[in-house]
């Protein structure tokens, strides 16, 4: 057992594969030699040399083509995207070709490669290095999708995530980087598309990922003293998405309230609502409440990201309100 | 750059670069008459006046050599050695297509026979070579990967940042440039800085300039083949541009209007397959020869053909089949 | 009054707005001397002009990084982007520069600017040519996004989306180009965020979008023999999004079914899915249901592009069960 | 490059760069302080040892050009005019911020001063300014655009297409490449395939090759106005290298540790700034002349910080204001 925080734990994860498959490898921005520009991946260009680690140009449409290529000939790569904003410079190596190449291919292509990005905001570093993506990617068919809560599921989901023969977006919350946790010694494998249930309520159902699942957490605290009982289920994997356990906990309670920090439309909450809504329709006892971030650029100043993000107190005034009407 | 390291054609190894060169012709034609007859509902694009390219480049590889290829692939793809039934019947949409119908012309592939695929976003394919020649140099096999592409890709960004990429690298990768004067419908060098779109661009990435003659199958060959030897000799990418035509318009049943009536004639004067049939014939083949080898492409386009056109028509089985690696489409428990 | 079809509605409605307003301009792949790869812009550069209209390199971010530069600085222009899968090799223009400058610059800066661009599938073009990508763009806050289905509303629209002072994504879907409609003689113009009720019946709402408006219309007319009397709506517009009319004829009915082209998740109906079980949760008499391409990329072969594409037989079909279980 | 047409700066006008110069530095030495302080709560990237360009740059351009900045941005804005307390209000997050804390330090932006925006994902605003010039070229208003950048932009794509499209356009617009060695924290050269990333490839796009001293105020300026004339003379656009250096790290505290020692002392013993104030001693200005300058630099930094800490916080108005041209936030009705 160790301590760890959420920032250790990517190179703790990648590692740990990295020492069992040699087919492994490992590039992106300042990700070698400087440890990445969140000190995520420290150590590993030591471990492992430079023909395993490799530094490249700012050039995002080189580094997933780059990886793409490689996994279809055999390597289990690992990129990395160094925002999550960066995305929309790369945009179409993911989606139009590492997502659908396999389809159209008729299966004679495999992919297993994973793209990691830090995700989100909360640090006050403007509309263009704090956006919340999971929803573009979980958006098209051919990814998998997957956002960690904490130091112990990046190790275990990392691992699986790399073992994996499907291209995954690994997104790493940014404001987590440096939370800690409980890690066991020895390797951590998890399994993809597995929600956690992290408290058990009996008045409504909070549905949280990433960042906003320790808010989810607190916000419950806070309205269990107030006399609500919620459950909080951690999505941890928005495809495959668990919605077995999403759908379970909704009926349990009858109110599902979800936890987003993306804009508002079309994001996952929205996805949720509608499998919720057509699928167990007769089990919900009010309305289904999405609390995300508006649907606005995030700002920069702290006072104002703030405002914006969903907050502790939001969740409990939202819910509270809900449930009380 | 330097041919020396390069093997002589033999009259034989001639022969069959013919029978390849018409092969793709034919090939062409039948998927043209075959679009005009509603069997290949989709687009497609043909390589009509291009063969060489395919013919040449195809002829300087190993087997276990990877090609990428654009919307404009049937060459490329049939000249790796993939059958040419699998090829038609995915034109027309068939259960027996090379990919089951659900690629289409656009996105040909045969990883048995090194076709890595066919894209058809511009510029695309020239970072996704990159990966694979990555992957050729880290696991030491000394496979090279070949990204054809034309004129008009040059000015995407995703060319720059693949010939960049591949250059600081050392990447086993050859960019190979189809110029065919014209991207859809405009003409390239009214959209291109310079002259050579990807010529005049290989100082930017520390590489040799090199233009070729693309309606001359040996030429294509030759250069091919010296630029090949020296990936394998861990010496890095090259890029390749070559001359050449699209006797056709660009896409379906375009009739390439917009072009002058002299360019088109010019060309034509230059075609590929013509020129070489005489040369063969001066280089000592003897014309019942080449009638022989036309013959038998004739027929085996005309077998594949049939062959395709019995193909079944894929069904639910298909359609949610090979989204992931476990040959579902599931995105839920 | 005269018989249009929807491609020719393009070009119609670029020179009703090109005629009055000399700042407006139009660049693009392929728009100005061949009019276009769909023919929708045929006669533009005949009667504006090469200064005006203008064939660019294919260069999709020089295009949208051109219309944003020309925007901020007192243009109009208009962009095409050929085919709107290749939204994603630009997707950075559209997402991170264009959609939030405004609102980074504390609205310095104003973006009056039309993207148009072929949209969806019917045309066995494959999975990169064929898809549906109006979600994309819903999702990212400072964009509007107007999909028409009649030649009438592409002319109306497209004047409306000119003559907005913000970057509006417009989809053409390819899969309409060829259908006609009538059109009055002289100007038209129309009002982004309204929707259209185009039917109305007392048993169900079916909400369709562009190429889906017209499956739905005929659904309904097969419903309503078999004793489904369904109201449906033609949203039109995504952003600004008529909520007012969508959530009234949901209330009317009690029944909401969505008629989507796009892969399932995330798609805008999930999006007003979650809208209606929240705001009119007790309105509803069951369970809301998505009719959706299912979540793949779309395949070329006609026979399994018309089985993945929501057809007139599966929207009867779904709300037929749906209605009697 | 012939700097013929340019006007030489007397004696005033250089001391005014020598203010400028001055005052960007000292800016900037206030934000790190800030930062530190935590004032200053996103990133922020100081120009500390560039001062020169944005300097020589806006000296040589007039009030109703362009400029087009990256993140590394406050010094080129600050050199067009933007008084220094908005701007650290901005940085602060502060209502009386340049964009009310909106945009924060990585997005300055003024449009008043032709600061046409600060543009923080790498490669986005060279096409932006494309658009810009293209404008001018349309309205006919003899405007020019200048787009600033760093050498590690020089590998991504939309570089390559901006450079294209404004060649072929002959589009009134500068880039601008400052080439202080590093991306954040590796070398350029170690992931570039030409010496200078940007010079290197001018020829791919028809431009001339372009080397200035980036730590030479008068030399970037009578660069930058011949490259300004001939964009107005409708010649088309230009591509300038400056060769500089940051004195401290990539961003936020970063100390730049990964730089050799003696890399850094070569660098700071070309400190434009010194360098500066030597040389206009040399042409005959007085100690007391420049001391002046600097004392009312230092008292106007003062003041700025000052005012801006005076800024409220901004409030849940500014936050759901001006996404959308009519000053709302509304997707619905
Ligand atoms: C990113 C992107 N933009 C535009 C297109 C549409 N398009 C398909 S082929 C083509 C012309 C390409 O010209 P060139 O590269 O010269 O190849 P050729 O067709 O002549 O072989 C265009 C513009 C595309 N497929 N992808
Ligand atoms: C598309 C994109 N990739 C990566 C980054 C992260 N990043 C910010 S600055 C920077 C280094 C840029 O180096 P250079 O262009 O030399 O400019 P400098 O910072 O030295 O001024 C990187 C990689 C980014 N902002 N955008
Ligand atoms: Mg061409
Ligand atoms: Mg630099």
């Amino acid at each position: 057992m160790a301590q760890l925080t959420y920032r250790e734990a990517i190179a703790r994860g990648i590692a740990q594969e990295m020492r069992r498959d040699e087919s492994v490898v490992f590039l992106g921005e300042d990700i070698a030699a400087a440890g990445g520009v969140f000190k995520g991946t420290v150590g590993l260009l030591e471990e492992f040399g430079p023909v395993r680690v490799r530094d490249t140009p700012i050039s995002e449409q080189a580094i997933l083509g780059a990886a793409m290529g490689a996994a279809m000939t055999g390597l289990r790569p690992i990129a990395e995207i160094m925002f999550a904003d960066f995305f929309a410079v790369c945009w179409d190596i993911v989606v139009n070709e590492i997502a659908k190449s396999r389809y159209m291919t008729n299966g004679q292509m495999t992919f297993p490669l994973v793209i990691r990005s830090g995700n989100g905001g909360g640090l006050r570093f403007g509309a263009q290095h704090s956006q919340s993506v999971e929803n573009w990617a979980m958006m098209v068919p051919g990814l998998k999708v997957v956002v960690p809560s904490t130091p112990l599921d990046v190790i275990g989901l990392m691992a699986a995530s790399i073992r994996d023969n499907d291209p995954v977006i690994f997104l790493e919350e940014k404001a987590l980087y440096a939370t800690k946790g409980e890690v066991p010694d020895g390797d951590v494998v998890d399994t993809l598309g597995s929600a956690k249930v992290l408290r058990q309520g009996s008045n409504a159902t909070l549905i949280a990922l990433g960042n906003m699942v320790p808010r989810a957490q607190l916000a419950a605290e806070e309205l269990a003293s107030a006399g609500i009982d919620c459950t909080v289920v951690d999505v941890r994997s928005l495809v495959p998405l668990d919605t077995q356990t999403i759908l379970r906990e909704v009926s349990a309670t009858g109110r599902m309230f979800t936890v987003e920090e993306n804009p508002r439309l079309c994001g996952w909450g929205g996805e949720l609502a509608s499998i919720v809504a057509d699928e167990i329709f007769y089990d919900l006892d009010g309305p289904i409440v999405r609390i995300t971030t508006p649907h606005i650029p995030l700002p920069a100043a702290d006072a104002l990201e703030d405002l914006a993000i969903p907050s502790v107190t939001r969740i409990v005034e939202t819910v509270q309100k809900s449930m009380n009407s | 750059m330097s041919l020396d390291v390069v093997a002589p054609l033999l009259l034989d190894d001639k022969l069959d670069l013919y029978r390849s060169q018409f092969a793709l012709r034919q090939f062409e034609k039948r998927a043209y008459d075959l679009f005009l007859e509603n069997y290949v509902k989709g687009t497609s694009h043909l390589s009509i006046g291009q063969e060489a390219i395919a013919a040449g480049v195809a002829r300087a590889m190993r087997p276990d050599d990877w090609t990428f290829a654009t919307y404009r692939g049937h060459a490329h793809t049939l000249a790796r050695g993939v059958p040419m039934a699998p090829v038609f019947a995915e034109l027309m949409g068939r259960a027996n297509g090379l990919m089951a119908g659900k690629g289409g012309s656009m996105h040909l592939t045969s990883v048995e026979h090194g076709v890595m695929g066919s894209y058809a976003i511009i510029g695309a394919h020239l970072p996704i070579a990159c990966g694979a020649a990555w992957s050729a140099q880290y696991r030491g096999t000394d496979q090279v990967a070949v990204c054809f592409f034309g004129d008009g890709s040059t000015n995407i960004g995703a060319f720059h940042e693949a010939l960049n990429f591949a250059a600081i690298w050392k990447l086993p990768v050859i960019f190979f440039c189809e110029n065919n004067l014209w991207m859809e419908y405009t003409r390239t060098t009214e959209v291109t800085a310079v002259a050579n779109p990807a010529a005049d661009r290989a100082s930017a990435y520390g590489l040799e300039s090199i233009i070729v003659d693309g309606n001359d199958a040996d030429e294509v060959y030759a250069v091919t083949a010296a630029c090949v030897a020296r990936a394998r000799a861990g010496e890095g990418p090259s890029m390749i541009e070559a001359k050449t035509y699209r006797h056709g318009g660009h896409s379906r049943a375009d009739p390439g209007k917009y072009r002058p009536d002299e360019e088109v004639a010019e060309w034509l004067a230059k075609d590929p397959i013509p020129r070489y049939h005489q040369r063969l014939l001066a280089e000592g083949a003897s014309e019942a020869q080449l009638v022989e080898i036309e013959r038998a492409v004739n027929e085996a386009v005309d077998v594949a053909t049939e062959e395709a056109k019995a193909g079944a028509v894929p069904g639910e089985d298909l359609l949610m089949k090979d989204v992931w690696a476990n040959g579902g489409a599931e995105w839920r428990n």
